[in-house]
């Protein structure tokens, strides 16, 4: 819609998930062309964890479609996965491993050679260069945090998936957190963030959503959207099911 | 007809171990049924209110 | 509950069988001439560890279909199966065992039969343990399926392990083509078809039980909606 | 490949900062050599089979700590998740688990070994090279099997006591046929005498290799 002459990043159009009877997802689908912002809300149990692990091709759907770059991968095939990033409120690194350690690993997983001056570049960016000898479990949980997003930067991901990426942390590393998420959506990158926090969300976003029992209710550019009629939005949507 | 008492005891046994088994099924059965009661009952008054807030 | 005609029909057939395969083995079967009387609990005994046998087997393939369509029914399949395999495998253990004292002179001994049976009960009894011990009912369901493959996929070894053991079991099959008499080989295959029937009635019945539930939980889940 | 060497890196690395599970892989072993000399009353004459069964049972408990921490190193922080949204296979994750573990293994082994022969050693009557075959085997075997099963546990609660508990009922068969053949080594017997048994233990570990490979997937996924 908004880069409407491009292909977009990811196309997702019906998409169900059924657990055991009951719908995690139902017919879920929103389209992203490069350098959108997606942010969606929803409480606990809406199926925003269900919708990431579709999105990183961990969960195959019931039905529906994911179309990445044009293409419709197989959950099996773990090329697609080299597209994606993931920055979760997890750091998802290793405690007895040095930053650099961290990053060569992961850059492993993604069969990159020679990674060292991706890596620095990366670092320099996360403002971490001058850490990167140190051990993660010594570093501050802003830290790990920026770390993460210099993580999952590394394979140049097309799609970038944050979950709860504010978690656990407090309101300096959030704020430098959110200026790397800026400078993130500035680069022309495409990136889903699921959260709760609808202030924090709406800032960094160019369009919203919200996630109610699984169905996708409200899906909005942010023109003319501020954290007032958000939050109205969000509570009547979550009252009306 | 010596060592009668160990064949009696294999049996008794068998049934018993068979009949415990249908005990036991009974048992869940009625616990599922008073819990379906009981959500029958409660249904009513206590509509759902959304015990998620956003943040 | 309204489908209560075909297991209606399946345990009036099994009862009968039941009763017909007791009156047979009791009165019919001539008693055998070297181990005497005790010799009927065989009649129990061998159809009961062929059937639980074949629960177990049962419980294989469904967490095969389990791990290949991740549907639930398939879960709860399996685990009533191996539920009901290891209730006849205990019996059979009692049974066995019951036999043994006066025949054997022992309750128990490392004979590889003996032993391959008491490995299958244990890691039948591991897998219970591991359904109580993981609350999640997705991650529950594919951990079960894979350690109901690896428990099944180990059963040969088991049984060409336990030949480690001296043997003093009767080979059965061996007796009865020379020894045995055809009405026994009647009684064997009278109470075979009994626990056959009674298995897929206790099948039936878990399962049910096991939907209900799953039904009841969803239904609570979704509080008052 | 990158992947798989990077994933075994990694892992040591890690294992080699915290020295806990292997010092304690190995004290564990050592406290059981310890306990069973008094099961069979200090200074008894024991047959072969006995020692070897001494020896396994030693090394099988001491494997538990081993294998439990190289997966539950992967739950802090959820780096697992990190493993999964990469476009590395699972199959490598198994092999290369499976890989660690079989080295912490060996490696503890070499302290287990002689430090049994030094404990038990007048009751071995004679020791040949062909025990490392014996020991190789061995530890494909419950290394297989048991880097899927602590991929389980490692997802339930309580995940230390079930590891055991999943484990020790599938691996007795292999258990039976290294104490069988290396009983036979200790009593002097020639090779011929004991290879069937080392034939039955690598189609065991074949057998769980195979099974892990195909079934590790599921097992990663839920965690």
């Amino acid at each position: 819609m908004a880069a409407g002459d491009k292909q977009p990043v990811v196309r997702v159009e019906g998409l169900t998930m059924e657990f055991h009877g009951i719908k995690a997802l139902d017919d879920v689908g929103f389209c992203l062309g490069r350098g959108e912002f997606l942010s969606l809300f929803g409480p606990n149990g809406a199926g925003k964890t269900t919708l990431l692990k579709i999105l990183g091709f961990l969960l195959k759907p019931t039905a529906g479609h994911v179309w990445m770059n044009g293409q419709e991968p197989d959950t099996r095939n773990g090329n697609a996965r080299k597209e994606i990033g993931l920055v979760s409120h997890n750091s998802l690194l290793y405690d007895d491993l040095t930053v650099m350690e961290n990053l060569e690993f992961y850059a492993s997983l993604y069969g990159i050679v020679n990674p060292g001056e991706r890596i620095e570049a990366l670092l320099g960016r996360v403002v971490l260069y001058r850490q990167r000898h140190l051990m993660v479990k010594i570093l501050s949980r802003g830290m790990q945090q920026r770390l993460s997003i210099a993580r999952s930067l590394l394979n140049e991901p097309s799609l970038l998936l944050l979950d709860e990426p504010y978690g656990g942390l407090d309101p300096s590393a959030s704020a430098m957190l959110t200026s790397h998420l800026k400078e993130l959506r500035d680069q022309a990158r495409t990136i889903i963030m699921v959260t709760h926090d609808l202030t924090r969300g709406l800032e960094v976003a160019s369009k919203v959503g919200i996630l109610s029992r699984g169905k996708l209710v409200f899906l909005q550019n942010t023109d003319g959207i501020n954290p007032e009629n958000l939050s109205d939005h969000y509570h009547r949507h979550l009252e009306v099911h | 007809m010596k060592n009668i008492g160990y064949l009696a005891a294999g049996y008794m046994v068998v049934w018993s171990g068979l009949l415990l088994y249908l005990w036991r099924l009974l048992s869940i059965q009625n616990g599922l049924q008073r819990r379906l009661a009981v959500l029958e009952e409660g249904a009513g008054p206590q509509a759902g209110d959304n015990e998620d807030d956003p943040e | 509950m309204s489908r209560i005609r075909p297991i209606g029909l399946l345990s009036s057939v099994s009862i009968a069988l039941f009763a017909l395969s007791i009156y047979y083995v009791l009165l019919v079967v001539p008693v055998e001439r070297e181990m005497g009387i005790v010799q009927k609990i065989f009649y129990l005994h061998v159809p009961m560890a062929i059937t639980g046998f074949i629960f177990f087997f049962l419980a294989f393939l469904f967490s095969i279909f389990y791990l290949k369509r991740q549907n639930r029914k398939w879960d709860i399949f399996a685990a009533s199966s191996v539920e009901i395999g290891l209730l006849l495998t205990t019996l059979v253990l009692i049974t066995g065992s019951i036999w043994a004292r006066p025949i054997w002179n022992t309750w128990w001994t490392w004979d590889p039969r003996l032993t391959a049976t008491f490995i299958l009960w244990l890691i039948y009894s591991a897998y219970l343990i591991l359904r109580l011990s993981v609350d999640n009912e997705g991650k529950r369901a594919v951990f079960c399926a894979v350690m109901a493959i690896v428990g099944f996929v180990d059963v040969p070894i088991v049984f060409l392990s336990a030949r480690i053991w001296r043997s003093i079991h009767p080979v059965v099959v061996k007796t009865r083509s020379i020894a045995i008499e055809p009405k026994m080989g009647i009684a064997l295959l009278l109470f075979m078809a009994a626990f056959i029937s009674l298995g897929a009635i206790l099948l039936w019945l878990r399962t049910s039980l096991s939907i209900f539930e799953g039904k009841l939980l969803s239904l609570e889940k979704q509080g008052g909606n | 490949m990158g992947a798989f060497v990077g994933l075994i890196k990694k892992d040591l690395t890690v294992a080699l900062r915290r020295k806990e599970t292997f010092v304690s892989m190995v004290f564990f072993a050592i406290l059981i050599l310890f306990i069973m000399n008094m099961a069979i009353g200090m200074g008894e004459k024991i047959s072969p089979d006995m020692a070897a069964g001494i020896l396994w049972v030693a090394v099988l408990f001491s494997s538990i700590s081993g294998l439990g921490s190289t997966f539950s190193m992967e739950k802090t922080n959820r780096c697992i998740d990190g493993l999964l949204i990469s476009p590395v296979h699972s199959a490598t994750v198994f092999l290369a688990k499976m890989t660690v573990n079989l080295a912490f293994l060996s490696l503890a082994e070499m302290i287990i070994v002689p430090l049994f022969l030094v404990l038990y050693g007048n009751h071995v009557q004679s020791l040949h090279l062909s025990l490392l075959l014996i020991i190789l085997l061995l530890n494909l075997g419950l290394t297989s099997i048991g880097t899927l099963i602590s991929g389980i546990t490692a997802g339930s609660r309580r995940n230390d006591v079930l590891l055991p508990i999943l484990l020790f009922p599938v691996i007795t068969p292999l258990i039976a046929f290294t104490i069988k053949a290396t009983g036979a080594l200790f009593a002097g017997a020639p090779f011929q005498e004991y290879a069937p048994w080392l034939k039955l233990t690598a189609a065991f570990a074949l057998i769980f290799s195979t099974a892990g490979y195909f079934l590790f997937e599921h097992v990663l996924r839920e965690n």
